[in-house]
């Protein structure tokens, strides 16, 4: 029973920091239409920044995310408009060959910087809950509360504000939003801003229980991606829901099936719903 | 520039080809960049199939391409297969796994087959990395021998060894061109350009969508066998999607959907990279923002934009003739011309 | 030529096609209008296979088509265009051709790699027939521009030659005069009486009154997905029904 | 003053460049060292110099790089650290008349007999024994694996497996993990804990075993680990805040902690070039391989003829002086496999200390 | 009011518009003819901002439009109505409509008074007010178009060719309401090929022909024009 309860909750960890990660990919594929593959380079910017601004400038954990959030919204802003914006009419392959510029260059950059070393990011919250039986190290506890705080905010920003319907407005019709009088560049910054946010949020919340390093991102992005086309691309419940599916996926599939062959399961799963569903989970209508 | 367009431009590539090794001057180093250039060239040319003219970003190319390289390295080394027979079996086994992964997969479109195949790619590596009673796993498959030798013609120099995958491109290179320029290309093409219609036109998408899935992955599973006998060793690393991503680019840079820009990216890139090693850790921070600056400013490659701008030329030239022959129409001459006849 | 029992499709709740019998003859142009949402374009995706039926049943020619893939009823000889006209854009105007005739030739991979006799004799034949089928439309002088660059009206010329050129024996057309001025409008009504006198079967959506009425021999009127009405223009015109929900007193017999 | 090269090709980009400038660092700090002695051979002056290419582990690309560095850079020998690439250069060395040093501890590296290759690290399989009779003994006879899953650490645990069991022990858990690419051993780990072992069999690179490592202390692990030689005891304790977490573990010396007067010479040296960081045994492996193959040119009074200096090492790596060879290797077997005497480290009261691998076998 | 002045335009190579000189006063309604590919939509694009003109001036009142985002015209009140409808298909047909409001987002209440007129005018969008925009047919689609574009309360309004695709009926309604919006004092123009059913409800119209103003006139100058007639309303 204990062990079980370990297996929620360690899944409802790593959904949490999916359902993050996948959020601002899939906020970014709907408005621009990008698989952002760089997306993983910001996760990994933001743990870095994090990680710095904690051990360089002595901030505390918490004004540390804030920091790496503002630095990694101004980095997937200025990958907006400096690659994205150019690119907007031209099909998606060029937008994937363009994000990967991008990763390859931030990627280097943060191994040019920082050396290819691990490091390790220390958390104010060390210590080990035990309720009878179960044990689960607190920062743990920290990201499923703080996760699911961040993503029931941006869910009622979309859709209970004006702000956030113009991001699915565009998302919808770049063109039509600009004709309604949406500031289409603003909105598209301030997506990816989102996204970025989301991103350092998500890796600073995980990294005092992982390494921070230069190719941390790769996985976690993929996963993402498995993550969305699961949900639905484009649709923020199906992020969330994708991303706990797949943390669950793992945790248990480690647990009662085989470590060796956690990670296939993500992607069997997906091949597995594609199959049965080709729309995804939580999409409707046709494509 | 017109030399590049028809049969001309291309036996002089042959020639280039064929003379590179008496050029490079026997330096090995040159050669075993050109002959890997190559491979993955053949690769390419294969993923254009199904990228450039059918429309269907693949991304699971490269775990095609292990697939083969697999097949020649397990039935070399665990099952004594004499190579060419093993070669010979690399683009089949490809295309035949292709045709089940083909007929799941090309039900989505868009970015979801592309995403869907990123995973499969991802499955494949997993496969091969952990599937250790087939594969030998992480620890890789070593002692593949080199193509045994056929009448006499050892392939064990530099040498010999460029030549065999210089014969092998020029076959890809002369059925692709038959394959764009026939019927069956029309068809693939059409695909891209509109699947609604295509099918409204008659034409059975899954069946041809598998077809050039299948014709493409063959080619990645060719490439695979010769990256084998070529390397010598394999590693679950063959299969990972950056070789995809590497191949997706080579195309973009030289021309998508063209049949001389996949070649000329796969083999201008990798001297461009290997150019770029001085700059060390650096080379990426250099590389990434050219790639960038390629796909903004060059979007449809090299030898796309000088197609482009033929046609738009040609083009141009026509309408020049036709207006000469149709004098700038006004209201009243426009209708008095065209003589309607309606009540 | 084409009967259709009783076909009713369903999107989640709605009937967009609600229990339609008809019968189209052989050679005779049919035209179906109705307003906006009547599930005009709807029917026609069901005829041409483009989705499928909740139920019913569609013969034609004799055959069951029921069911069949757009491609499969394609091959049987019924051919469409699109309400917004789709063209192969970045293709020149005679390729889209070419690729027309596809469905009725049989080289395969085989012929392609060996480069066959047939495939020569294949492709000449798919360049012959797009060039007929735009010598058909008046169209000759555009074969090489790109579609994307040509007019409106040149595009639903092309789109017909396309149709054309699959050979079919009969065509359904999606709004054929939507976003053409009048004096070309007359254009395509001529073209569209000369395919009937070359045989074909003709099945047109259209909102333009004057031109359905001038053309059309048999006309059937949809509303909310259900036939309110079958008959000759004359018929219709004066069909009160048709006058309330569609027609508008203008538009009905003096 | 004439220049020889001895080339490198090695991951510098992706997830192990961490490794690749490891083990590059040993070698310019070798080369640096030589230069500044100056280096002579028959008679003439040369100024040595590592030329490194990076391959993103990549083996194809290993192979080009290799070609480069003997086509452009005419470099005698050659240093690539990861088996792939190693394979794929073994296909052409021997024509080349290149030497290959090896740094890998698979030993078929060496074993299919490639005449030109030269395995730098020690065969891993003499830890083996020692490291079960330190915790056997300590802990006792139920061990679970749970080490990683690369070329390497599978290689490990096969030979690991049978003698735990030889020695009369159970493995009560198999789990091996992923390493390098996941993002979370709590499953993991919590899965083989539930087994109940006494002794835990963890390592790949430090830095994840050093989380593994945390994480079964985390769920209540009492036990011991036994770590494979790749991740570094001291290196891990950096990770996860000190060697209290890691009490009553077993795995190889680290350099650092070695107390014999050569490492520490060495460790003195290497801190006055990089005053913050310890040095760990693939940049002082890597270092002693440079320095032998200096030495071996001298022998074989040749900087181009690479069979010429194969010839020489196993005497160059006997003639090495002692600041430079940290650790003690002592030559190389037939096949060309360095022979060295390793010290193992057991974590002890908050220390680690340290047992000499030939009397903990001799004592069997 | 609104007037354009010397506006060109380039795709690319190709010249779209040629010096196109035109203007609507305040509470006039303009009508624009032309054939297909005239420029009709590339004048309106121009004026929104969507397209960037190549030279020229476009002056709404004092403010000149060019060079400005096309949110920023809109909240100018140089609202469009776009050929193609451009409409937000995976949201609710209502939310489309509030959205066509979103230069007025703060005032809730007048933002709710205009949707009642809409949905007045178009009582079937009422109906389907939860069902999203794209399910609907096209006809009903491009009422939630001229519905959303009403939304702003422009001051001057551009409707591209507001009766493709719609039934005769619905035609017949929607020049009733295009002139009823124009009584109530808004400035149309109206790009139509429906000439007939345009100009009986125009104060002036411009033909277009290849990217330039061919004729100018008054609506009857124009009804009683032979070319006129014949090319565009063919009786
Ligand atoms: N894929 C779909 N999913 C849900 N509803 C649909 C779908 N396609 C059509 N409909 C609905 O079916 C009804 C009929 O649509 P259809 O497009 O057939 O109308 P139409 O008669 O062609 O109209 P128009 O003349 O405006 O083109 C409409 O109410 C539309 O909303
Ligand atoms: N984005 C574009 N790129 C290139 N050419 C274009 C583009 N948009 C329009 N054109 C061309 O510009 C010309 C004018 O087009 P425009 O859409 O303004 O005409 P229109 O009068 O609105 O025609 P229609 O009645 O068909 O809507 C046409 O020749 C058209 O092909
Ligand atoms: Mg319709
Ligand atoms: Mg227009």
């Amino acid at each position: 029973m204990e062990l079980i309860l370990e297996q929620i909750l360690n899944g409802l960890t790593l959904g949490g920091v999916y359902s993050l990660v996948a959020l601002g990919l899939t906020l970014v594929y709907g408005i621009m239409h990008v698989p952002n593959f760089a997306h993983g380079a910001f996760y990994m910017v933001g743990a870095f920044a994090a990680f710095f601004l904690m051990s360089s400038f002595g901030l505390n954990y918490w004004v540390a995310m804030a920091g790496a959030g503002v630095i990694v919204a101004a980095i997937a802003v200025l990958a907006e408009r400096l690659v994205f914006h150019p690119l907007r009419h031209h099909e998606g392959l060029h937008h994937m060959i363009a994000a990967i510029g991008i990763l390859l260059f931030l990627e280097a950059s943060a191994q040019a910087m920082f050396g290819a070393d691990f490091r390790r990011m220390q958390t104010p919250y060390a210590g080990i809950i035990s309720m009878g039986g179960v044990t689960l190290p607190s920062q743990r506890l920290l990201i499923i509360v703080a996760a699911f705080a961040l993503m029931l905010a941006l869910h009622l920003f979309l859709r209970k504000t004006t702000t956030g319907a113009t991001i699915i407005a565009m998302a919808q019709n770049r063109d039509g939003a600009a004709l309604v009088g949406i500031d289409a560049n603003r909105v598209a910054m301030m997506t990816f801003a989102i996204s970025g946010v989301l991103a350092a949020v998500a890796a600073t919340l995980y990294a005092p229980i992982n390494l921070v390093y230069p190719a941390m991102g790769n996985l976690v992005i993929t996963k993402a991606f498995v993550i969305i086309v699961l949900g639905g691309m484009g649709s923020v419940p199906g992020a969330i829901l994708g991303g706990l599916i797949i943390g669950f996926a793992e945790s248990f599939g480690a647990f009662y099936i085989s470590t060796d062959y956690k990670d296939i399961i993500a992607f069997v799963l997906l091949v597995v719903v594609l199959s049965v569903r080709p729309q995804g989970l939580f999409t409707t209508g046709a494509r | 520039m017109k030399l590049i367009d028809g049969k001309i431009g291309w036996m002089l590539l042959l020639a280039l080809g064929i003379a590179f090794p008496f050029i490079a001057a026997g330096n090995d180093y040159y050669l075993t960049v050109m002959a890997t250039a190559y491979i993955f060239a053949i690769a390419t040319i294969g993923l254009n199939l199904i990228t450039g003219y059918t429309g269907q970003f693949n991304l699971a190319h490269s775990g095609f391409m292990a697939v083969g390289a697999y097949t020649v390295g397990i039935l070399t080394v665990d099952h004594n297969v004499p190579f060419w027979i093993a070669f010979a079996l690399s683009g089949f086994v490809a295309a035949g796994l292709g045709f089940f992964v083909g007929l799941v997969s090309l039900r989505l479109k868009g970015h979801f087959f592309s995403i869907f195949t990123m995973c499969v790619g991802y499955i494949m590596y997993l496969l091969i990395e952990k599937w250790e009673g087939l594969t030998h796993g992480t620890v890789g498959i070593m002692g593949i021998p080199a193509p045994s030798p056929i009448a006499g013609f050892e392939f064990e120099s530099p040498r010999a060894q460029y030549y065999l995958v210089l014969f092998f491109l020029v076959l890809a290179v002369f059925f692709m061109h038959r394959i764009a320029n026939s019927l069956l290309g029309r068809t693939f093409m059409a695909i891209r350009n509109g699947d609604d219609l295509a099918e409204a036109l008659g034409i059975n998408l899954m069946r041809n969508k598998v077809l050039a899935f299948m014709l493409s992955v063959f080619y990645a599973g060719l490439a695979g066998g010769l990256y084998a006998g070529f390397v010598r060793f394999l590693g679950p690393g063959i299969a990972g999607v950056e070789h995809t991503f590497d191949m997706t680019m080579y195309m973009l840079v030289g021309g998508i959907g063209t049949l001389l820009g996949p070649l000329l990216g796969a083999i201008g890139v990798p001297w461009l990279t290997q150019y770029l090693q001085f700059l060390q850790d650096y080379r990426f921070i250099v590389f990434g923002p050219l790639l960038i600056i390629l796909v903004i400013f060059v979007p449809h490659g090299i030898v796309g934009s000088y197609l482009g701008w033929k046609a738009r030329n040609a083009s141009r030239l026509a309408s020049q003739n036709a207006a000469r022959q149709t004098p700038a129409a006004g209201v009243v001459g426009r209708s008095q011309q065209k003589g309607s006849s309606h009540a | 030529m084409l009967e259709i029992q009783n076909l009713t499709k369903r999107f989640g709740g709605l009937s967009a096609v609600h229990d339609i019998s008809i019968s189209f003859e052989k050679n005779k142009i049919n035209a179906i209008i109705g307003p906006n949402g009547a599930g005009k374009t709807t029917f026609f995706n069901l005829i041409s296979g483009a989705i499928p039926p909740t139920s019913g049943k569609i013969v034609f020619d004799g055959k069951d088509v029921t069911g069949l893939r757009a491609d499969q009823v394609a091959q049987l000889g019924v051919s469409r265009t699109f309400q917004a006209t789709t063209l192969f854009e970045r293709a020149s105007v005679l390729d889209n051709l070419i690729v027309g005739h596809r469905l009725r030739t049989k080289s395969g991979l085989m012929d392609v790699l060996l480069n066959t006799r047939r495939l020569k004799e294949e492709e000449r034949i798919c360049r012959v027939k797009a060039q007929e089928a735009l010598d058909f439309v008046g169209l000759s002088h555009v074969s090489h521009r790109i579609a994307a660059d040509i007019s409106q009206e040149e595009r639903k010329r092309v789109a017909f030659a396309l149709a054309l050129a699959t050979e079919p024996k009969m065509l359904l057309l999606d709004e054929p005069a939507g976003g053409v001025n009048p004096e070309e409008t007359v254009g395509i009504a001529e073209l569209i009486q000369k395919l009937v006198k070359h045989g074909m079967t003709v099945c047109l959506i259209e909102h333009k009154m004057d031109m359905i009425m001038n053309l059309a021999d048999k006309i059937m009127v949809l509303n909310y997905g259900e036939k309110i009405a079958e008959g000759t223009p004359a018929q219709i015109r004066s069909n009160p029904i048709v006058i309330e929900a569609y027609l508008g007193s203008e538009n009905a017999a003096a | 003053q004439e220049v020889v090269k001895i080339g490198f090709s090695g991951p510098l980009s992706g997830g192990a460049a961490l490794y690749g400038k490891n083990v590059l660092m040993g070698m310019e700090m070798a080369a640096n060292e030589v230069n500044a002695k100056g280096l002579e051979v028959g008679g003439k002056k040369y100024k040595l110099e590592i030329v490194s290419l990076d391959d993103k582990y990549n083996p194809s690309e290993t192979a080009i790089n290799v070609q480069r560095l003997i086509q452009q850079h005419k470099t005698p020998a050659v240093l690539v650290p990861h088996s792939g690439g190693i394979f794929a250069v073994q296909a052409f060395n021997e024509k080349a008349n290149t030497l290959l040093l090896a740094y890998t501890s698979l030993p078929q590296v060496t074993e299919r007999g490639n005449k030109m290759s030269v395995r730098i690290p020690p065969d891993f399989t003499i830890y083996i024994d020692p490291f079960i009779k330190v915790e056997m003994a300590k802990f006792g006879k139920n061990v679970a694996i749970a080490g990683a899953d690369h070329d390497y650490a599978k290689a490990w645990t096969a030979a690991f497996k049978p003698k735990w069991e030889a020695a009369g022990g159970k493995v009560v858990a198999e789990n091996p993990m992923s390493y390098n690419k996941a993002t979370d051993f709590y499953s993991g780990v919590s899965k083989v804990l539930q087994d109940k072992p006494d002794v835990m069999f963890i390592g790949g690179a430090s830095e994840p075993s050093a989380l593994v490592a945390k994480q079964a202390r985390d769920l209540g692990f009492k036990g011991g680990f036994l770590i494979m030689d790749q991740a570094k005891i001291d290196e891990m304790a950096k990770v996860i805040g000190g060697l209290g977490p890691l009490e009553g573990s077993v795995g190889v010396l680290p350099l650092a902690a070695d107390p014999r007067p050569n490492a520490k010479l060495f460790v003195s040296n290497f801190k006055k070039i990089q005053p913050d960081r310890d040095p760990t045994s693939e940049i002082g492996l890597n270092y002693t391989a440079v320095h032998a193959t200096a030495i071996a040119m001298k022998l074989a009074g040749t900087v181009t003829d690479g069979v010429k200096i194969r010839e020489q090492m196993d005497k160059a790596f006997k003639t090495l002086p002692a600041e430079n060879n940290p650790q003690e290797i002592e030559g190389l077997d037939p096949k060309g496999g360095t022979i060295a005497n390793v010290l193992m480290g057991v974590v002890e009261g908050g220390k680690i200390k340290d047992v000499s691998l030939r009397t903990a076998n001799a004592g069997k | 009011m609104l007037q354009l002045e010397n506006v060109s335009l380039n795709y690319g190579s190709f010249r779209a518009l040629d010096n196109i000189n035109i203007h609507a006063k305040e509470g006039e309604l303009v009508v624009l003819l032309g054939a297909n590919g005239a420029g009709k939509s590339s004048i309106f694009l121009t004026t929104s901002g969507l397209h960037k003109a190549a030279s020229g001036s476009i002056r709404f009142g004092k403010t000149e439009l060019v060079g400005m985002k096309p949110s920023a015209i809109v909240e100018h009140g140089v609202v469009q109505c776009p050929e193609g409808r451009k409409l937000f298909p995976a949201m609710s047909v209502l939310k489309n409509l509030t959205l066509g409001g979103y230069v007025h987002r703060r005032d809730s209440k007048g933002i709710k008074s205009t949707l009642d007129e809409v949905f007045a005018m178009f009582p079937i969008l009422h109906e389907k007010r939860e069902m999203n925009a794209g399910s609907l047919s096209g006809g009903q689609q491009q009422m939630v178009a001229i519905g959303r574009s009403l939304m702003s309360r422009p001051k001057a309004l551009l409707l591209d060719e507001p009766s493709l695709g719609l039934a005769p009926l619905v035609v017949k309604q929607m020049f009733e309401a295009i002139e009823k919006i124009n009584k109530a004092g808004t400035t149309v123009m109206l790009a139509e090929q429906n000439a007939y059913a345009a100009l009986r409800i125009a104060s002036r119209a411009y033909v277009i022909e290849g990217g330039r103003i061919v004729m100018e006139g008054s609506r009857d100058e124009l009804l009683n024009n032979e070319a006129v007639r014949k090319a565009y309303i063919g009786a």
